[in-house]
């Protein structure tokens, strides 16, 4: 039992119509090399939960420009240019949330918890058509929890079993994102020996994990 | 120093030893460069990181280490990394203790806007929900007019507020306000400025503190 | 073997190559010792370990390693820790395969009570609850009978359900039940037993599979 | 500024009447230099949020004797007899919950969750008086957030900011109780330099914590 891949038959499970997940804040911890590869793939209609949508023609912002993305939700999509544009020539949905929703929203739906409740958005034009709940006096709005059918994650390494550890500020999204989707594929820039981790600093335990990739040998950075 | 340096220079005073502060993108980012001696804070980046350190020198670069802003820093002694989930935890859960970020416009009430502007469309939002309702207090730095010499300071919003939670204090280039129940109060004056000026580039309402300082 | 031990070599069967496993205490913490060479699986202890190993030789105890039964165990290749509220994400989230059980009852529609008896005061509820809403699928070990012979596979349960969700296979020291939607379907009969046995001692309605088989 | 403190002085800050979070699963993990300070306190109507109540006359077991405790909130009690007696002569408050309902309720508390909603327990006793919800089809129960007065919490190492790291299962419920109380006590093993603890490996950032003390050298084993 392998969990290691090549990033094509990787690619290969995803399909058209499909929500994912991908990791990253910017394109700090965002899985460069599964979604260069999947430029070439036929895929359309992708539904995607992230932070950003990539930048102008890097990550995810080329997977916009190539249409293949039919909606983006997430937190922060005005630092790519071509987000805006699409939006505003309706080739894109967008689905805005405060970062934080965001992130504990993916963390719910991949913990079993169907809801919750925060405070960040209450009283403001983010809170439209959401429910609303007192709790010990103070105002909340209901948020349901995300999931999707693959989550695309970066890791800076992995062991054969697939337990994951990251590098600095690319963390970000990339642990919650790998409890939240039916199937999970991790880029990782090594594969080490299982004795390499300790089994304390393991973030992501390996029953998150679905099938790792080693980050292409292509010179971009991650 | 350039007005920027000025308000961040006085923002830096108000933060106390040991305090942990998240500073938005912006003029809070010049924050960390004047914060006195004897006094040490730790700088949240709420993208994963406790204990930001200073820009690095060119040539020294660590792209795996950004603040939220998605600039290149540097991590000092004693600081962690965590996930988007755990961050923003901290923030809702109100273990920042201070948060100092930028706004389009500030009501005289408070309440300020800083995430969408009317007409055009809203593709961002990021963490300046999360943080005007979680953080302890909220320090906000401005220029006292924008570009084209309109007030900042207003009677009412003109761009959807980002909470109805109120910020605690106010520090433009001209002068520093105090939040309170009953409104926004004067309390500091610049030193180039004058209460004239004051008066005239703020058109929300203020009362001025009995012991109103000039300030440097 | 035992009539535990032949328990949890049956159930030992049903485990799949790369299952993640939750055992409970009594019977279940006896199923890895069964697994079938080539078959790796890789167990999860609630209060925050996946890869528990064998319990240790005597003398070789570490008190900082337990289960979710507060017994020292191992770890194996590949084990990490986490804390209590990572590991009932992975319970409630479904990314559990199995969980195997214990029961005080099952009722027909395969229906469990393991965590209270009336008349009684409940102080204990565990992870049970947690396991049967989340974990993919659920064993359950038994003995056919309770120590004064009175039937545990019953028309109805006597005591509190551990949830409405139902269980996907009973195991015996008799027989194996599959539960399915229509109600409890029995499948193999122990050698040592009969199906005179196991209907004289099963009071809640069973259907006999086909091909029921005998099964050592 | 030094977050280390000693462990009566650690003690003199719980008042009577706190509510307190207490980790440990069983006494893996378990504070149990301050829990032994604490027996000597001028201490009543505590309330206690911890997964058990200690073993007979171990852990929180004793303070259950002294009577200190007012209320145990917390998921399985019933292997401290010494609970279950004081519980029967209505000397003991009982709230009990699912165990992941525990833990996850104490992370909200931390986190500024108000409340959320899960599957367990639905359609059981647990679920009486307590709010239904469907969501996608199926049925949640509501869980509120819990918040204490003071956290007492165990970990294996600290640096001098109050960094912690854990040691292997005594990890538990620690951690989150670490988020969600005004006070947070650590009782360490060790105080170690800032340096020996990579950014990526600390489990708790320092903002968490407000006082560390060290494990007292009394032959007590955590």
């Amino acid at each position: 039992m392998t969990k290691i891949i090549d990033i094509e038959k990787a690619v290969s499970l995803i399909k058209s119509g499909d929500t994912l997940m991908v990791g990253g804040f910017g394109l700090v911890g965002c899985p460069l090399s599964l979604l260069e590869k999947m430029e070439e793939a036929d895929l359309k209609h992708l539904t995607v939960i992230s932070n950003n949508l990539g930048e102008p023609g890097k990550g995810l912002g080329k997977l916009v420009l190539q249409k293949k993305v039919k909606k983006g939700i997430g937190s922060y999509f005005t630092s790519n240019p071509d987000v805006v544009n699409a939006y505003q020539q309706n080739e894109l949905e967008i689905d805005l949330m405060p970062q934080g929703t965001l992130a504990e929203s993916i963390r719910a739906g991949g913990a079993g918890i169907g809801g919750f409740y925060v405070k960040t958005g209450a009283g403001t034009k983010m809170s439209e058509g959401k429910e609303v709940r007192e709790i010990k006096g103070e105002t909340y709005l209901f948020q349901e929890a995300l999931q999707a059918d693959v989550a695309l994650i970066k890791a800076k390494k992995a062991d054969r079993y697939g337990n994951l550890v990251y590098l600095k500020s690319a963390r970000n999204f990339n642990p919650v994102m790998a409890t939240a989707a039916s199937l999970v594929i991790a880029e990782v820039d090594e594969i080490v020996e299982p004795d390499d981790l300790s089994p304390e600093e393991i973030v992501t335990p390996h029953l998150y994990v679905d099938y790792l990739v080693v980050r292409g040998g292509d010179g971009n950075e991650s | 120093m350039n007005h920027k340096q000025r308000i961040a220079s006085r923002v830096a005073r108000e933060l106390k030893d040991g305090d942990i502060v998240n500073a938005g993108i912006g003029i809070p980012t010049l924050v960390p460069d004047f914060i006195p001696d004897g006094v040490e804070v730790f700088l949240h980046s709420e993208n994963g990181i406790l204990g930001v350190g200073p820009f690095p020198e060119e040539g020294n670069i660590d792209e795996n280490i950004i603040n939220a802003g998605k600039k290149p820093v540097t991590v000092k002694e004693g600081a962690s990394y965590f996930d988007s989930a755990s961050s923003f935890g901290m923030i809702r859960g109100g273990h920042i203790d201070v948060a100092i970020l930028g706004a389009l416009e500030i009501d005289e009430t408070g309440r300020i806007a800083n995430w969408a502007v009317p007409g055009k469309p809203v593709l961002g939002v990021g963490g300046a929900m999360d943080l005007l309702e979680g953080a302890k207090k909220i320090f906000i730095t401005i220029t006292h007019t924008t570009k084209d010499g309109k007030p900042k300071i207003v009677k009412e919003n003109h761009y959807p507020v980002t909470s109805e939670r109120k910020a605690d204090l106010i520090i433009t280039d001209l002068a520093v306000f105090k939040v309170t129940s009953k409104g926004l109060v004067l309390t500091e004056i610049f030193a180039h400025s004058s209460l004239q000026e004051v008066e005239q580039k703020t058109e929300g309402a203020f009362t001025i503190d009995p012991s109103l300082k000039q300030t440097n």
